[in-house]
């Protein structure tokens, strides 16, 4: 029944997935070209940052498109209006990225602080495993899944936190390392914002499943200092 | 019914298409004689007339026949007033050209035994039976005294004099019968044995197809149906309008027919 | 290419059958009125009929032929309209309403003549009304009332049910809805269906030879007192309508012009005919404008 | 809430005015049936009384052909035969709707489908003027008219099946048409417009659908047409020669249940056997009427188009 | 404070032996409208009509559980029907204006009730008429057929006859299904305003229409109540997937 | 490639002195679904029926303008209205099968044509019955009358007859008006397959059925064509306000 | 006509408005605490975030409903969908406005740079009217205006790099200064971010108006670095 806006919707979610995929390409090349200080892949990443946009803004406009056209109500709705939202969150993951990629590109030739770079690793490790997470959850809707990636969260907070305090120690030690350590800093938080878009996310799965707009992440603010 | 006085008076007279014309003419004078008294005047056929002076329905029961020889009727209670006699002549279609037959002949042309009028020395013409309604006083009294005993052969009927007369007139080799009081110009009448169908003949029983005409009532009449009878029966019609509308007045006649046919002469 | 010849062809064919028709209309219409419009004089329409002279009229057959029409309308137009309402508003869907109908329907097409025997017996002999016009009135309503009924009834039933529900959810109560709604919408077609009726009636002859008689005595035109056996109100006296005038001059009339005079007394009544007819649509229109357009 | 609720529950001005109303067409409708089975009684008692009272055979009585109330035959058995009625009331009724049909059929194409603004201004009045005149009328156009030509044409009387068929047919035929057109009316518009615009010249559209469609109700008026054609007494009597005679052609006369009946029943006494077989013709006459209705009705529930 | 107008429990509905409406509870709310959809036969006609005794006019019909207006039995025997249904007006989907005047319809309801007073008329049907907002369509040709009035206007008017009785429900039967979508814009907005002082019972086919007007929606399969709960959770979260399935066209 | 199989041009139409369409022009291209909306009486169903000269048979009904089909000019005196009428079916608001079987009712026009053939007949009685999606419902009763089917399955069934005489267009007025939202989900869906094969074009009142499943939508109002456009920019982004007002049901 | 969703939907509008007050408020706000280090003002900052939080989700579980029972097509769906979607943008500015209070927080007892805090301050007044104007803009579907802002947001973008700058000179000139520079830069960083919603805005602004969803602040990205 209704095939045509069936295979419509499917279309739209297939190609948010991609837009997800890309996305987590786009994270994992960039902290790969920032630990590895590899600068071609960061200019990679940056390149193919307009796909990501033009992808955001297409699904977009086909969103509009479904719900002026075919008047979707419910769950029909529900999926496209968490495509329209959660498209955003994904973009915003993909300039974020763009961001470390710049990082990448400025840290060069400025002194290192491996430990940093080790922690910076395991954070992006993180990240990387729970946007990939989402994504999966998304696609199979799982509710649950959406809960505790959302929980995982607070531990990406916590990487942060280390990240900044460590930062701060190295700069007060040895100034040499201040523009890396910026670097460090920003890119740990770089990070730590797409933890938030990934709990973003999460509640949309969550919308989508339930049709409840909920609020992940308000106390991930509160615990922020 | 019976009105009031000053409401005026009516009674009714039902039956005999025959005497229809006669009484019709009768009451209409005399209504004209008497203010406010009616006598209402319906054809119908003798069976009508005689049925329903026996049920009662109302005051006068024309009939051309016995209301003995009608099977059904209970002739004892009902009142005979001979009001008039009217003979009944065969007619052919004008065209025909025959003018005399035998009786004989007649009975077999009613009886289907001969079927064109070469046969009786006319034209080449197929014989065209119009009958009256079965049950009428005008047949009955025909085959009575035509047929004898010979049966009719079933043929057109019609319920109504003038109907008759005018299929006669219209169709060729048509014959049938009627009372003299329909006799036109319209159609021919024939001689029987000779005799022509004339009052004359029939008041010597010359002529022997007739029949009374009876006024029955149940009972002895009374009221306006006394009076009307008596006007009826009065010599001054009797001589006047009765021969002048076809009918022969009773007192005219020289002998005088019973209920089984017997003739007497009248003295 | 052979459809559109065939298409052609039998267009042609239907239209000369529709000629047809209307041609035999005409030439029975012609022959009626060529034959019976010159004996049709004032005279004719206003004088006594002759039994035996020439020169009789048919006045009295004339007013015979309308008294009885409206006594007989007087008592079925109301009867019909009850029973009408009682079929299409009230009757139950089962077997009863059913066979209801068809005795109805039956009666309907049953020969005039029959009904005729049967008011003759009834109501001339058992109800002892002797030949008259209250018999014949009777017979006519009995003769008419089938189809009268079944004329209201479709005209009821042909308002839509949307017109009832309308009525009844506004807190009408059924028999108000058609008093005040169903009726009136249905007025046309019920006074079209009545006229036609009457003009039915007016033809009629069968069912009266036995009923309201075949005499017409001369009537009192000065005289209106119904109980008066001469007053033309009265409804026990035996009146001969128009119709039975007809066939009795052609069946036993002696007068001398006879022939014209059934020939003129057919125009009239054809006449009459045509009246009714135009009247009804004339009325029907008229109603229907007024009740629509108010 | 409590006024609403006393107020529901009182008995309304309505809801009496209902009763009152109720019962009054329940009167009327009582009154139509009891007039009809005093008419269905009178006619039985009378017709069956030949039967239960006289002793006539029923099967003799619609096998014989040989009329003769009065008289008795070899067997002393009165010669009550009415097949020769029945045959020429169907004769006259049949050929009347064969002929009828065909006129009613062209009629009803060419009001509603060929010339529907000619139609209703000329033939729709022509046929209700049809139907206004009088069977008396007929009757006597029919003596005049009719009868003559067939004389001259067919020679013989004139009387007859034919002359009685002829009059029949104008009589019946705007019965017939009014009734087919409704029907062909009734066809809705839409499946004019489906089959034009699936190609179809007018006269296809007409023949296979329009003409389908409204079958059930062209028979109906067919059957309703038969009808009135079969109760019809003065006309037919007038013309159709009343001779109860086995009707061999169409040109001698003939009888019909109904000539006979009106003929015959002046002539005969209340009670006796004459009278009583009148009114078994008319008994048979009001069985007829029943079985075409039925068979209206047959058709219609069968033919129904819904919606 | 929401009051319960009209409760309705247990009900079924026999058509002869076929059971059109199978142990329906719903209650409905005081100025509130409710609509109700399903697919075609699934019997929410049936329903309606069961609220005002149409149902009484079909022999064949056996209702079966309580119903109560007010608390008041609306099966009771001792119920007037008449009564009744001017309490819980109808309105149908065929506009269905009396051949009479617009004035004569509007009135129509008070002149049965014996209302005279021309100052009474006149003031019930300029207030219905206005109520219905069709006021300013009509108001110059108050005297005219009905019947000249366009489709919408028509069922307008039909709305305003039924408001000048006054009733505490109006139930519709498919109200604009015969009408453009223009004119069932203005009927629906009428609705809305009319939510203020009526309650309002909607049968509709038009799922957009049930979603743009109504409180409550129930939602009706085959003669049970799938589904009743406000619009809103209606359209955006049913609870049965038999309900989603059939507001987003997925069905059959 | 976008083949233009109707074009219209300079279009105008008067009823006796009534001028219901001015001025229209349209071109329709192959394989699309274009959908007439606007308010009741603004001359959709007008201008429809002149596409097969459907208006021919309203005496009162005069067109001027140019209209081609395949390059044709389809009010040329020696255009035959019959054969015209073959190439562009006609599908109408309500389901009205012949009385017949379903399988006359599908063969209808091929006979007309003078097919006789049993094998052909039963062979497009099988395809055009599947394109309309109706086959399932109908193929154990193909010789039963068609008006036994309910609403949606009959105009299917009127679906494939106009299909089995292989028309290149369809028109259709308001196919789905009369049908409830589930018999009109399926015919809807239908209609994006026919897409495939036919031209369509389809009078509307639902606008959302319009948004649904045509390429491109024309506007009319009083008999004016206001905007002509893909569906997509029509109900997104309308040029013109009263188009605009229309869809969302702001007008009046 | 069509009262009921008229008035929906200009509630809608008007709350969005309200929304969009109450995020400058914020920003104006934490600013202001920043700069004054205000402990003070900069929690009620945070301890009003919720405020914006639950109006944004309000916004969006309104639009649905919107969406789903009025089916608008046209310019009133492109109403809801710039709510829905812009609604996001000025709840991560709102977010953003919390980050700087929680630096304010933070930053206290460290040692300070006028000269940044100067900047940072400009910058912030910059941000603020750019926030002000684009509320503005959208409330009068001031399309022009929409574009005249997005290029603003060039201005904002140099004053962050600007900063950055100063910031990594002044702590590699004092490592006292590490914590409190980090701090201005963050802040400068979030201000620069606000800027780019900002833009976003000004993306559905025009949105709004043409129905076309565009792109304005992809080249703010490539002149990052
Ligand atoms: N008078 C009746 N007699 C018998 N069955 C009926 C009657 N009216 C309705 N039904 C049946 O009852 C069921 C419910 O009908 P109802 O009219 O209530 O459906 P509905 O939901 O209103 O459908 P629609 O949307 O088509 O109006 C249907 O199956 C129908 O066939
Ligand atoms: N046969 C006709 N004779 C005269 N005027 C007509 C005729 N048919 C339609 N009209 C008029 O032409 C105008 C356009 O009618 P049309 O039927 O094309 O409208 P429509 O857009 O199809 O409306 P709807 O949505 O109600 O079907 C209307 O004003 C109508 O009154
Ligand atoms: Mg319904
Ligand atoms: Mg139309
Ligand atoms: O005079 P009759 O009518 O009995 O022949």
């Amino acid at each position: 029944m209704r095939r045509l806006f069936e295979d419509e919707l499917n279309d739209l979610h297939v190609r948010f997935s991609e837009m997800g995929m890309m996305v987590n390409e786009a994270i994992y090349k960039s902290v790969k070209a920032f630990i590895n200080h590899d600068k071609q892949l960061a200019h990679e990443v940056i390149d193919d940052d307009y796909k990501i946009n033009e992808r955001e803004t297409d699904l977009e406009r086909k969103s509009f498109e479904l719900i002026a056209l075919q008047q979707p109500v419910s769950t029909d709705l529900r999926i496209i209006v968490t495509i329209m939202k959660a498209s955003s969150d994904l973009e915003r993951m993909g300039d974020h990225a763009v961001s470390i990629a710049k990082s990448t590109i400025r840290v060069k030739g400025n002194t290192r602080v491996p430990d940093i770079e080790k922690d910076i690793a395991d954070m992006a490790e993180k990240v990387k495993t729970m946007v990939e997470e989402v994504l999966d959850a998304y696609v199979k809707e799982d509710r649950k899944r959406a809960l505790t990636i959302a929980k995982e969260d607070v531990a990406i907070n916590a990487y942060s936190d280390n990240i900044y305090d460590d930062c701060i120690q190295e700069m007060q030690r040895d100034s040499e390392t201040v523009v890396g350590s910026m670097d460090y800093m920003l890119v740990a938080s770089y990070l730590e914002r797409i933890g938030d878009y990934v709990t973003n996310i999460c509640e949309w799965i969550i919308y989508l499943r339930t049709g409840k707009v909920v609020e992940l992440n308000s106390n991930a603010k509160e615990d922020d200092f | 019914g019976c009105q009031s006085k000053q409401n005026g008076q009516s009674v009714t007279a039902v039956g005999s298409s025959a005497l229809q014309p006669l009484i019709e003419a009768l009451a209409e004078e005399y209504s004209a004689q008497h203010s406010g008294q009616f006598i209402n005047v319906q054809g119908g056929g003798s069976g009508t007339g005689l049925s329903q002076i026996q049920e009662g329905a109302v005051q006068m029961g024309n009939s051309d026949l016995f209301a003995e020889e009608k099977a059904g009727i209970k002739a004892d209670q009902l009142v005979d007033h001979k009001v008039a006699v009217v003979g009944i002549t065969p007619v052919v279609n004008k065209q025909l050209g025959v003018k005399n037959l035998t009786l004989t002949q007649l009975a077999q042309i009613f009886s289907g035994e001969i079927t064109n009028w070469k046969q009786v020395g006319g034209p080449n013409q197929a014989v065209v039976i119009i009958n009256r309604a079965q049950g009428s006083g005008t047949r009955t009294t025909f085959e009575q005294w035509v047929m004898k005993k010979r049966k009719t052969k079933p043929a057109q009927e019609q319920d109504s004099t003038g109907m008759v007369r005018s299929i006669v007139a219209n169709t060729p080799g048509a014959i049938s019968y009627l009372a003299f009081s329909y006799v036109d110009k319209t159609v021919a009448t024939l001689k029987l044995d000779g005799i022509a169908p004339t009052d004359a003949n029939v008041v010597k029983n010359a002529w022997p197809i007739w029949s009374y005409e009876h006024v029955y009532t149940k009972g002895q009449p009374t009221g306006l149906t006394k009076k009307f009878l008596a006007y009826v029966l009065s010599d001054e019609v009797q001589n006047k309008q009765v021969g002048k509308m076809g009918y022969i007045p009773v007192s005219q006649m020289q002998v005088e027919r019973s209920v089984t046919g017997t003739i007497t002469k009248v003295k | 290419m052979d459809a559109k010849k065939w298409d052609k062809i039998a267009t042609g064919v239907l239209t000369a059958i529709a000629g047809f028709i209307v041609l035999l209309l005409a030439s029975l219409l012609g022959y009626i009125l060529v034959r019976g419009l010159p004996h049709v004089t004032w005279g004719f329409l206003t004088k006594p009929s002759q039994t035996f002279t020439k020169g009789g009229g048919i006045g009295i057959q004339l007013f015979n032929s309308f008294y009885l029409l409206l006594l007989s309308m007087i008592i079925s137009v109301p009867l019909s309209i009850g029973a009408g309402i009682y079929l299409a508003e009230y009757a139950p869907k089962n077997w009863v309403t059913n066979v209801i109908r068809t005795a109805i329907e039956v009666l309907s097409s049953l020969p005039s003549v029959v009904v005729g025997l049967f008011g003759f017996l009834v109501f001339v002999i058992q109800f002892k009304f002797g030949f008259s016009i209250l018999a014949g009135a009777l017979v006519l309503t009995v003769f008419n009332l089938p189809l009268l009924t079944r004329n209201v009834e479709d005209a009821l039933k042909s308002i839509h049910f949307t017109q009832r529900e309308a009525g009844l959810a506004l807190g009408l109560s059924r028999y108000e809805t058609v008093k005040h709604v169903i009726i009136p919408e249905a007025l046309p077609n019920i006074i079209t269906g009545m006229i036609l009726g009457a003009g039915r009636v007016f033809g009629e002859a069968a069912a009266l030879i036995y009923t309201a008689g075949q005499s017409a005595p001369v009537l009192d035109f000065t005289n209106w007192n119904p109980a008066n056996i001469s007053s033309p109100l009265n409804p026990m006296r035996p009146a001969e309508t128009l119709a039975v005038h007809i066939w009795k001059i052609n069946s036993e009339g002696i007068m001398p012009d006879a022939s014209a005079v059934s020939a003129g007394a057919s125009a009239v009544l054809i006449i009459a005919v045509l009246l009714f007819n135009w009247l009804a649509r004339v009325i029907g229109k008229h109603v229907y404008r007024k009740m629509t357009a108010s | 809430m409590d006024p609403i609720k006393a107020s529901l529950l009182k008995k309304s001005r309505a809801a009496k005015s209902e009763t009152r109303g109720k019962l009054l067409s329940l009167f009327c409708i009582s009154l139509i049936v009891f007039i009809v089975l005093a008419i269905f009684y009178f006619v039985a008692s009378k017709g069956l009384a030949t039967f239960f009272h006289d002793k006539v055979n029923l099967g003799r009585f619609l096998t014989q052909s040989s009329w003769n109330p009065s008289l008795k035959d070899s067997h002393g058995r009165p010669e009550v035969g009415a097949l020769p009625m029945i045959l020429g009331s169907f004769g006259v009724t049949f050929l009347a709707a064969l002929l009828a049909t065909p006129f009613a059929i062209g009629a009803g194409i060419f009001m509603t489908e060929i010339s529907p603004k000619r139609g209703e201004k000329i033939l729709q009045p022509v046929m209700e003027l049809l139907v206004g005149i009088p069977s008396v009328v007929y009757g006597f156009i029919g003596l005049s008219v009719i009868v003559p030509a067939v004389r001259t044409v067919f020679g013989g009387s004139g009387f007859g099946i034919l002359a009685g068929t002829c009059v029949l047919f104008v009589m019946i035929l705007p019965t017939v048409t009014s009734m087919t057109v409704d029907a062909l009316k009734s066809v809705p518009r839409y499946y004019r417009e489906a089959s034009l615009a699936l190609g179809a010249t007018r006269w296809q559209t007409t023949w296979k659908v329009v003409l389908r469609a409204a079958t059930p109700g062209i028979l109906t008026g067919v059957v309703f047409g038969m009808a009135r054609a079969f109760g019809e007494a003065l006309a037919v009597q007038m013309v159709i020669g009343n001779a109860a005679l086995l009707p061999h052609n169409l040109i001698t006369p003939a009888s019909t249940l109904t000539s006979v009946l009106t003929m015959g029943i002046g002539n005969t006494v209340m009670g006796s056997l004459a009278n009583n077989a009148l009114w078994s013709l008319a008994l048979l006459l009001l069985l007829m009427s029943l079985m075409f209705n039925l068979l209206v009705r047959l058709i219609g529930r069968k033919g129904a188009i819904s919606r | 404070m929401v009051n319960k107008i009209i409760e309705s429990s247990d009900v079924h509905l026999f058509y002869g032996k076929n059971e059109a409406l199978k142990d329906i509870n719903i209650d409905f709310n005081e100025n509130e409208i409710t609509a109700l959809i399903g697919p075609s036969g699934c019997g929410k006609s049936t329903y309606l009509r069961c609220l005002n005794r149409m149902n009484d006019l079909i022999d064949s019909a056996k209702v079966t559980g309580k119903f109560l207006l007010n608390g008041q039995d609306i099966y009771a025997p001792e119920m007037d029907t008449v009564k009744l249904r001017k309490e819980v007006g109808m309105v149908f989907q065929q506009p269905n204006p009396f051949p009479f005047s617009i004035y004569d319809n509007v009135v129509y309801g008070l002149r049965l009730a014996g209302v005279k007073d021309h100052r009474i008329l006149d003031e019930a049907v300029e207030s219905s008429l206005k109520q219905a907002a069709v006021w300013d369509d009509v108001k110059d040709k108050l005297h005219e057929s009905a019947l000249s009035l366009s489709g919408g206007q028509q069922q307008r008017v039909c709305i305003a006859r039924v408001l000048a009785v006054k009733p505490k429900v109006i139930l519709m039967d498919e109200p604009t299904s015969a009408l453009d979508p223009i004119s069932s814009a203005k009927i629906e907005n009428m609705l809305l305003e009319l939510r203020q002082q009526y309650t309002i019972i909607m049968v509709t086919h038009n799922m957009h229409q049930a979603s743009r007007i109504s409180d409550k929606t129930a939602f009706f399969l085959q003669g049970e109540l799938i589904e009743y709960a406000p619009t809103k959770k209606i359209f955006l979260n049913p609870s049965e997937k038999q309900t989603e399935d059939y507001i987003s066209g997925r069905f059959g």
